[in-house]
């Protein structure tokens, strides 16, 4: 066996692994000098980046894949741990190193001489840690400990600033938010486990019944995971931690939300897959119902999210009111596909919604790091305490237009893409609920040409004299999720050919993710 | 109605933690009330794992005549109830100090009056 | 936490090595009775607890530095972690039990059913339960000293 | 401040329905229904990994990665109370 071959083999235990062992050696290595362990981190997180890239051809190509921890096959019932990695999680997880690997680079600038930054290290490789767990394991409770480590060492996280109350005050909202979210999540968990006597993913779902209590579970692992994603009615805590977190940070808790974003996707499409197509009361199927429901909290975090973001003048929770609606786009997808199950465009709104999430996570992500940059060099936060940056700051002016551009879906952005793919799919659904979903992205352009005219263009105001463009590697990590936006807006089949209609043909595959573990049972 | 009883302790625990959390105005209170549901669904855990008359599964110097596996209760929601107390210890240590440094920075324990981010 | 009277302080000393005895003893015999590192850590803290009562936190804080503990948590984490790779390796499986059955160290398997208690079973449990046990001892501590020490320190720099 | 009170009251009702149909619906105290995966440990237990103790198999070699999660959140709950508290030094 050659050495690719193991690699290969062990890949989805190394993924977890070797960021995890980076944040247990971090304390250590930063010892020897702060330079050693900034590259450290990077270099770490560019190896798990290799381990997640094997795995991924090796699952394009060969479909899923299991991985049974401490034991060389499966038996049944299934006593282990196992992980379970479909095109899905692997779509995820791409995501998510891009992200991580980002926000190192921008760190390193951002952060320059703050102290704690060995800690801060640490947390950061944990949260990329959780993240990619949630993403590929196939264990319900694997999956409940992985979203605390995510709640925890954000919350760390978002309370880096540990002068500023504000900071606080969010870091506290965000802990108690979600560990009572988590808190719920495990009571589900006990639910399936006192009902079926199993926690594996799969062989839940080939046992569900969809009996009463089986509806309860679903209902609090849906308002629980969904509070963890900032869905529209638990949304508070979003726009306060993104608002105050340290900007590069923000990047690495979008990972953590996007995490408990694919854990809805994966209860509702695995999870309850077999049963979703039972006729409920007035012979109106399961996922009809659930599928409107989720649709209408899209729209209402489409609306508060816009509506909200209109009427602030902090430009960092501004954005995070955008993320906000956001969210609301990706949901109002998934909604759609899952109210239309069976039905062509059903897949055509997975695809968008699925696109879309990779869309968030680069638009989003360029908007906080250019927030970050204006931060970084005038310390001002509110829109009216800036102005004429244009002049100073012309990388981050241009990064800015891309993102505004991006973000509100114009072409020939990225965000374009996947909107469009939304809208043509929500208006076979209901054509009322396409044309909210343009409102929405019309205002949240307004938003942001506000915010382009409040912050850069016109005259300079005099305390901002000498302010100097941000360093270089803060215009490297935007200029690179710039470009990726321009190059997804040119050529979006690059990225849905490879990646996103595999991620939306393995949700919408149940019976073959159960089949993986249940085998010919 | 006596084979539910320590099921109805667990909903009274989970509901006096969320009372706490979603009424009292004090942090420290807010804190307890997590703590609160937390123990209740570990003793939920706990509960869905017992079978009459059930020993440990310890096989070290096991009473003399105990039937396994039928005699014993079920291993599984220990391990997890024991993975969830650490993650209840890590929570509110975590919680705990926020609390401590938000004392220092407003002088004040009150939800009320420590509200700076806006609605 | 300032420093107490002279009762807490000798009664403080008479319990501590209990105590500590008790916690190694939960760590040591994890794979046997009920216990292990979590449990066993977790007592050995208190009794640390009960000294950082009774003599104060500046006190212990002169002369176990918090950069210590938190090497100690350092390995004791990457201790664990490292027993699992050690399964990739020989066991060819992440968190594989490579010690189990094999007739060395912890190697020997115990007849089925009630048995006495063989200390040389196991696997690489106990070893996983001591790695976890140096963990959970450094890290509960550091968490109690630090939160003790910040307490009554005046200022918070 | 009223509206809040609504608010909670009602998300407290609705969590009191949910939790008691729960309860009434899963299995009496000590009888419980599907035990396959527990009977399966209890018994394998001691020839699969040579222990005696039941839980501790459980926690450290059938559920082992769980127990590196939870050591990891041990881990990052004292790299979090540290970072709160880095500035204080005596």
């Amino acid at each position: 066996m050659t050495i690719l071959e193991f690699l290969l083999l062990h890949s989805p235990a190394l993924i977890v692994a070797t960021p995890l062992l980076s944040a247990f050696l971090l304390p250590l290595v930063s010892r020897i000098h702060p330079k050693v362990r900034d590259i450290f981190a990077l270099v770490m997180l560019g190896v798990t980046s290799c381990f997640v890239g094997l795995l991924a051809s090796d699952v394009l190509s060969n479909g899923p894949r299991i991985y049974v921890f401490g034991a060389q096959d499966l038996n049944v019932p299934v006593v282990r741990i196992l992980f379970e990695i479909d095109a899905m999680g692997i779509f995820m997880a791409i995501i998510t190193m891009m992200l991580a690997g980002i926000a190192v680079i921008y760190s390193w600038s951002f952060l320059h001489q703050q102290d704690g930054l060995d800690k801060y290290y640490t947390l950061l490789l944990l949260v990329v840690t959780s993240a990619l767990g949630m993403e590929l394991t196939g264990d319900l409770f694997n999956f409940f400990v992985f979203l605390e480590i995510s709640c925890i060492a954000s919350c760390a996280l978002i309370a880096f600033w540990v002068t500023e109350g504000e900071s606080l005050e969010a870091a506290l909202k965000y802990i108690v938010v979600s560990s009572i979210a988590a808190l719920f999540v495990l009571f589900a968990i006990g639910v399936f486990y006192g009902q079926y006597d199993a926690l594996n993913i799969a062989s839940l779902a080939s046992l569900l019944q969809f009996t009463f209590l089986d509806k309860i579970a679903f209902v609090i692992l849906l308002v629980s995971l969904g509070l963890k994603a900032g869905l529209a009615p638990m949304h508070m805590w979003l726009p306060d931690s993104y608002g105050r977190a340290p900007p590069s940070v923000v990047l690495i808790i979008m990972t953590a939300t996007l995490a408990s974003f694919y854990g809805i996707l994966r209860v509702v499409f695995t999870l309850y897959g077999n049963v979703l197509t039972t006729s409920l009361r007035f012979s109106l199927p399961a996922h009809v119902i659930v599928g409107w429901v989720l649709v209408l909290l899209a729209i209402v975090s489409i609306l508060i999210g816009v509506i909200m973001a209109l009427v602030q003048t902090d430009l960092l929770r501004l954005i995070g009111y955008a993320a906000v609606a956001e969210i609301g786009y990706m949901m109002l997808a998934v909604g759609t596909s899952i109210a239309a199950l069976g039905a062509p465009y059903a897949t055509v709104a997975l695809q968008g919604g699925l696109l879309h999430i990779f869309n968030d996570a680069l638009d989003i992500g360029l908007l906080f790091l250019i927030a970050g940059a204006i931060y970084y060099a005038t310390k001002k936060r509110s829109l009216d305490e800036i102005g004429g940056l244009a002049r100073s700051m012309k990388f981050t002016t241009i990064f800015f237009i891309v993102g505004m551009l991006a973000v509100s879906g114009m072409p020939p952005l990225n965000g374009f893409v996947s909107k469009f793919l939304i809208y043509e799919s929500v208006f076979q659904l209901n054509p009322l609920l396409s044309i909210i979903a343009l409102l929405g992205s019309i205002l949240l352009l307004a938003v942001f040409v506000k915010v382009l005219y409040a912050a850069f263009f016109g005259p300079e105001l005099p305390s901002l004299t000498g302010v100097k463009e941000a360093p270089r590697s803060m215009v490297l990590a935007m200029g690179f999720l710039a470009a990726c936006a321009i190059v997804i807006g040119l050529f979006p089949n690059l990225l849905i050919d490879t990646l996103v209609q595999p991620a939306a043909g393995a949700l919408l595959d149940h019976a073959r993710y159960i089949s993986m573990v249940m085998g010919g049972l | 109605m006596i084979e539910y009883l320590p099921f109805l302790v667990v909903v009274a625990m989970i509901l006096i933690g969320l009372y706490a959390v979603l009424f009292r105005r004090n942090l420290i209170k807010l804190v307890f009330g997590i703590s609160i549901i937390e123990s209740g669904i570990n003793l939920f855990l706990i509960i869905l794992g017992y079978r009459d008359e059930g020993v440990a599964p310890i096989f070290t110097s096991l009473p003399s005549g105990t039937m396994y596996p039928e005699g014993m209760v079920l291993p599984v929601p220990q391990a997890l109830t024991l993975t969830s107390i650490v993650i209840g210890v890590a929570v509110l240590a975590l919680m705990l100090s926020l609390v401590m440094h938000i004392y220092r920075k407003y002088g004040t324990l009150d939800v009320q009056k420590i509200r700076r981010l806006k609605e | 936490m300032s420093e107490m009277t002279k009762i807490v302080k000798t009664t403080a000393n008479i319990l501590f090595p209990f105590t500590m005895i008790f916690g190694l003893y939960v760590i040591a015999h994890g794979h046997l009775t009920p216990g292990g590192g979590f449990q066993g850590g977790a007592i050995v803290v208190s009794g640390c607890a009960l000294l950082l009562v009774a003599y104060g936190s500046s006190w212990v804080f002169d002369r176990i530095k918090d950069k210590r503990l938190v090497t100690f948590e350092s390995m004791g984490a990457i201790g664990f972690i490292m027993l699992a790779f050690l399964g990739l390796v020989f066991s060819a499986v992440f968190f594989g039990n490579f010690l189990a059955g094999s007739g060395t160290l912890f190697g020997t398997t115990p007849a089925t059913g009630s048995t006495l208690a063989d200390f040389n079973t196991g696997g690489i449990l106990p070893l996983m339960n001591f790695a976890v046990g140096l963990k959970v001892i450094a890290g509960l501590f550091v968490i109690v000293l630090v939160m003790a020490y910040a307490s009554s320190a005046k200022e918070w720099g | 401040m009223e509206k809040r009170m609504i608010v909670g009251a009602l998300g407290l009702a609705v969590v009191a329905v949910f939790l008691l149909f729960s309860i009434v619906l899963i299995h009496p105290f000590g009888e419980p229904g599907e035990v396959q995966m527990d009977d399966y440990i209890i018994t394998h237990t001691q020839n699969e990994t040579g222990t005696n103790n039941g839980v501790t198999s459980v926690v450290f070699d059938f559920r082992g990665f769980d127990t590196l999660g939870e050591a990891t959140i041990l881990f990052s709950a004292v790299a979090g109370v540290l970072l709160f508290f880095r500035r204080i030094r005596p």
